[in-house]
């Protein structure tokens, strides 16, 4: 159908927009308006109250919910034009699902991306915390498969409710305890119970142990999205986030004797092992952060450069 | 039917259009709202364009204002603010005691103590039904001078390194003890950002204690 | 180096899209047309629509195409792109007794008042796999056309003739069950806000609203799943349910319209709708009447339907007594369950190397003791 | 025809039927220079609320992708919405609301548009009615 005169007029209610922004396609920040007022409702009232899981109505993303989709609707709900982002997964920027991410944000918001978190002010993660202390300017934004750190100890949505709201960790310690009394250590592995602001108990999302102490009293904002599970949660900066242990038995963290980085020699960041490729092969270790290792090698290849590549 | 002459109706639209913020506004606004909450007692300022069109108290409300909230706005001497916002943002007008966002412009700022007493604070099994109270005050200081007005308060909690004072001119001891009562059942409890017309912003949430150092009359209302 | 894996995930990203692009879109055969999808596929569109929770033909159509016949990965594409539109408003309450029948079964009586209307099924029909050309299925199907042409009189005149709207709208077969005192009246007066599933989470103990609305959107295989195990398995028991009416047909889209303040009927949207009576057998239950669960959902979809209808009512026996409504409201939707599915494919090298530490000091814990 | 009727009609009619007339609206003078959008064609959703039988309870179906404009000739206001995602022809809807409105003349070309529309819909519902019955079980009862 040719109508001139009436694309005209459609033509015209297009707004002119001079805005940083101005050359999406999408919404700024794709969610529109509305979807983004309730997630920051949500935010605030987490940054409250400290580690207490608050229920929002997770919208559904352009990627799989499990797959970051709460991280994402944060990220989304708090950029701004003149944001820098950084993603990673495992602790790594070019991670399949940290490419992912970051393109839908940096597509729908026109903003830079970085993988150094001196020059980044937002910082999606998946499993880590980066290596680099991390300050005022960042907020990190954690995915959360699993919001719930009493799951295992009960499976009603009901009585969990009724823990939570009378700060009721008894059956927790019990659990603790008694995996203490069986193994001989506490057996949790990633996403260990901490206690934030001596009132709730949090899921540290799956990140490792070596990470967790990097939450308690730091001076980022840390915020946690659970898009499936549709809660956010969050530690703001310097704030008590202490590991449920017992007075005899110290939280550990992991390390495994004689490791080091087989690219930068670290000794001093969270490694991950890559295995042998035959049966003889011992296999070896790197950094997980693998921009912190390509700064650290640079730094030791040319100290004179200083930190910055 | 006299509302064509009515000159506050006259000026609603204009105030409606004000009360109306785009994405990247909404976006810097919260923001600050963020960064102020994260870090509760640091001073920041809200972006200038929004404060030249409407009262500071305003803009945190209406950032977070939508069909799903119920809101309760006071009214100015001078305009009828309300109004304008449910106008604005489609949310529903209830009572104070019922309301989940709360407005109180510097020239409309009266019963503080009482909107302290009845803003409603959620409940432990839904701390996110407290309200959120946006006020306007005369002015707001990292602390206390020769010239002070108001409280000067110590704040102690998270978001705060070791504790850090804050110097309200425009409430009262009476004002914090009420809010401090309102507050005593945590995770129960309301979140305050206080506001200054020259835009300066910050934030008190509930999670924040506060301790009252020295009190000053409050001065007149310019 | 048997392969060079470029360092850099976006590449490979990228390398993967052009793969499934060039086949989903080239390929040898012709571009699957939307239009072909909703008059051929169109169960699984509708499908899409109910799971995805939103309707529109022609979007489920294009996420079908996209998600390479995948449901639960079309339901996705759709509810991500509402994520991106304003609600503008709400329906004014449409009231289910509007429907427009295309289809009505009444399984509990033989000769219900109204029609039993087997309209377009194929559920008396053997399912042989039709194996023949294309030819000969045209062929065939062209003679049925025809016979439906020289049987079709459609009559001139407006008025008069038409058909009485008592055959198109029949009285529903629970208002009969009224009439003759024999189910329980649970009707409501205070007609309380219904539960928002899209704008909060819906966490046991939950409204009715809230569970009809999660059932309304829920995948179809979970809920027919959850109904199954309700009956079958291990925490359920044999329960008789006779089907009231199982209804396919068209309900009214009315909006108020913002310059008269009336409701005026937009479009229309096509809705399965069943009724499930329940034999109240508890001791603490009428035992002498019926009860009845309500199903209803976008499009043609009689399984998920009848599994609503179904759990409806089991949940209000229920009465939070089981977990009955945490499964409904936290394991059907299919959005959530094939995405955290699907996640274990991401990496977890980090966790599993934390695990791995673990489990050397339990080992050693174990070798010391 | 009532102002609803006609808007239930002009979100029911033909794409292109409805885009022609407006076409041929706005290269009148008068039309092309009193044209003003006063809400530029969205797309949006609507949430479908029904009243289910068994409690009469409101609950929430799903929701339904509509487009929606708001146009205004010489100050009149025209609204429109139809169900789908094309702004064109929901501003052709609009305007032509609006023109019904405005000018005698224009209201009784959109009425003739209405009304065949208001056929076009009978007759679908009579040829689906015909087709259908045929698929009705009929038991004889002996009285």
């Amino acid at each position: 159908m040719n109508t001139p005169l009436l694309q005209q007029v459609l033509d015209r209610t297009t707004p002119v927009d001079d805005s940083p922004a101005s050359h999406l396609e999408v919404n700024f920040g794709l969610l529109d308006e509305y979807s983004k007022r309730e997630i920051r409702r949500a935010i605030l009232t987490a940054v409250a109250v400290p580690g207490y899981q608050v229920p929002f109505g997770s919208r559904e993303m352009p990627v799989a919910r499990g797959w970051g989709s709460g991280g994402l609707q944060i990220s989304l709900a708090i950029v701004g034009p003149y944001d820098v982002v950084k993603v990673i997964d495992q602790g790594d920027d070019e991670g399949v699902n940290a490419v992912n991410l970051r393109r839908l944000i940096v597509s729908s918001t026109g903003i830079p991306e970085s993988t150094t978190p001196e020059d980044s002010t937002l910082i999606q993660t998946r499993h880590r915390i980066p290596e680099d202390p991390l300050d005022e300017r960042h907020t990190l934004v954690l995915q959360v498969p699993v919001p719930e750190p009493l799951r295992g100890v009960e499976r009603d949505m009901r009585e969990l409710a009724r823990m939570h709201a009378e700060a009721d960790y008894a059956r927790m310690w019990v659990s603790l305890y008694e995996d203490k009394v069986r193994n001989g250590v506490i057996t949790r592995t990633t996403g260990y119970p901490c206690l934030v602001n001596g009132r709730y108990v949090i899921a540290t999302t799956p990140i490792p142990r070596w990470d967790v102490p990097r939450l308690h009293r730091s001076r980022f904002l840390a915020l946690f999205g659970a898009g499936r599970e549709k809660r956010i949660y969050a530690v703001p900066p310097h704030t008590d986030v202490e590991p449920l242990t017992f007075e005899d038995v110290p939280f550990e963290v992991e390390v495994t004797p004689g490791a080091s980085c087989r690219t930068c020699s670290s000794t001093e960041s969270f490694l991950v092992e890559i295995p042998g490729a035959t049966a003889g092969d011992g296999g070896h270790w790197v950094c997980s952060d693998s921009d912190w290792c390509r700064r650290n090698r640079e730094r030791l290849q040319h100290p004179s450069r200083g930190d910055r590549s | 039917m006299n509302l064509a002459i009515d000159p506050e109706a006259r000026r609603m639209p204009a105030k409606v259009a004000a009360c109306r913020f785009d994405a990247l506004e909404s976006q810097a606004i919260f923001k600050v709202m963020l960064d102020t909450t994260s870090r509760p007692g640091l001073i920041l300022d809200l972006p200038r364009r929004i404060v030249d069109r409407i009262p500071s108290a305003l803009a945190p409300l209406v950032v977070l204002a939508d069909v799903e909230t119920r809101v309760h706005v006071i009214d100015t001497p001078t305009f009828a603010w309300s109004e304008a916002v449910t106008s604005a943002t489609g949310a529903r007008p209830a009572q104070l005691n019922k309301a989940d966002l709360i407005a109180v412009p510097a020239d409309g700022r009266e019963h503080l103590t009482s909107i302290f007493t009845f803003a409603h604070p959620g409940s432990a099994f839904s701390p996110e039904s407290g309200a959120r109270l946006m006020i306007g005050v005369n002015d707001i200081r990292s602390h206390g001078t020769s010239d002070s007005a108001g409280v000067e308060l110590v704040i102690r909690g998270p978001g705060v390194e070791g504790e850090r004072g804050l110097c309200i001119d425009g409430l009262t001891e009476a004002d914090v003890n009420a809010w401090r009562t309102t507050n005593s059942r945590f995770p129960a409890g309301i979140d305050v950002w206080l506001t200054t017309e020259a835009g300066r912003i910050v934030a008190i949430p509930r999670s924040s204690r506060l301790d009252v150092v020295a009190t000053w009359p409050t001065q007149e209302r310019k | 180096m048997g392969y060079a894996a470029a360092r850099g995930g976006l590449k490979a990203i990228e390398a993967a899209e052009r793969l499934v692009a060039r086949e989903r879109v080239l390929g040898e055969s012709q571009w699957l047309e939307s239009k072909q999808m909703i008059e051929k596929l169109r169960l699984a569109v509708d499908r899409v629509m109910g799971e995805g929770g939103l309707w529109d033909e022609h979007l489920a159509a294009s996420a079908l195409r996209q998600a390479e016949g995948d449901p639960i990965e079309a339901a996705h594409l759709l509810r991500s792109y509402r994520s991106t539109l304003p609600r503008l408003a709400y329906t004014t309450p449409v009231d289910v007794d509007d429907l427009t029948v295309l289809r009505r079964i009444v399984p509990a009586f033989r000769n219900p008042p109204g029609p039993q209307l087997l309209g377009r099924t194929t559920d008396y029909t053997g399912r042989l796999l039709d194996t023949d050309d294309e030819t000969s299925q045209r062929t065939a199907a062209e003679k049925m056309a025809a016979f439906i042409e020289e049987n079709v009189t459609i009559s001139k005149a407006i008025d008069g003739d038409a058909e009485p709207t008592d055959i198109r709208q029949p009285r529903r077969l629970l208002d009969l069950l009224r009439d003759l005192d024999a189910v329980v009246d649970r009707r409501r007066t205070d007609d309380p806000e219904p539960f928002d599933i899209t704008r909060h989470p819906a966490r046991p103990p939950a409204t009715r609203s809230a569970r009809l609305a999660t059932m309304a959107r829920a995948e179809t295989g979970a809920l027919v799943n959850v109904w199954y195990r309700n009956i079958l398995g291990p925490d359920g028991y044999l329960h008789e349910i006779t089907l009231g009416e199982v209804r396919h047909g068209r309900l009214p889209v009315t909006v108020i319209h913002p310059l008269t303040g009336d409701p005026v009927s937009i479009s229309d949207v096509r809705v399965t709708e069943v009724e499930a009576i329940e034999d109240l057998n508890g001791i603490d239950e009428d035992r002498g009447r019926f009860d009845v669960g309500y199903g209803l959902c976008f499009g043609h979809n009689e399984k998920k339907a009848i599994a609503m209808a179904n759990l409806d009512i089991a949940c209000e026996r229920d009465k939070g007594r089981s977990f009955l409504e945490q499964s409904i409201l936290l394991t059907t939707d299919g959005l959530d369950a094939s995405g955290f599915l699907e996640h274990l494919k991401l990496p977890h090298y980090v966790t599993f190397r934390s695990m791995m530490e673990r489990k050397a000091a339990i080992r050693q814990f174990q070798e010391n003791t | 025809m009532d102002r609803n009727r006609r808007s239930e009609l002009l979100a029911r009619a033909n794409s292109s039927e409805l885009t022609a007339m407006a076409e041929a609206f706005l290269s009148r003078r008068s039309i092309a220079e009193e044209i003003q959008v006063v809400n530029p064609p969205e797309v949006g959703m609507v949430m479908m609320q029904v009243r289910e039988p068994v409690c009469k309870e409101r609950f929430h179906l799903g929701e339904v992708v509509v487009t929606r404009a708001e146009v205004a000739v010489a100050g009149v206001r025209g609204w429109a919405m139809r169900s789908g995602t094309d702004r064109e022809t929901t501003l052709a809807a609009a305007l032509l609301d609006a023109c019904a409105e405005h000018d005698v003349e224009l209201a009784a070309e959109v009425q003739a548009l209405c009304e065949r529309t208001a056929d076009r819909i009978a007759a679908d519902e009579r040829r689906e009615w015909e087709e259908l019955r045929a698929t009705a079980v009929s038991f004889e009862e002996l009285d």
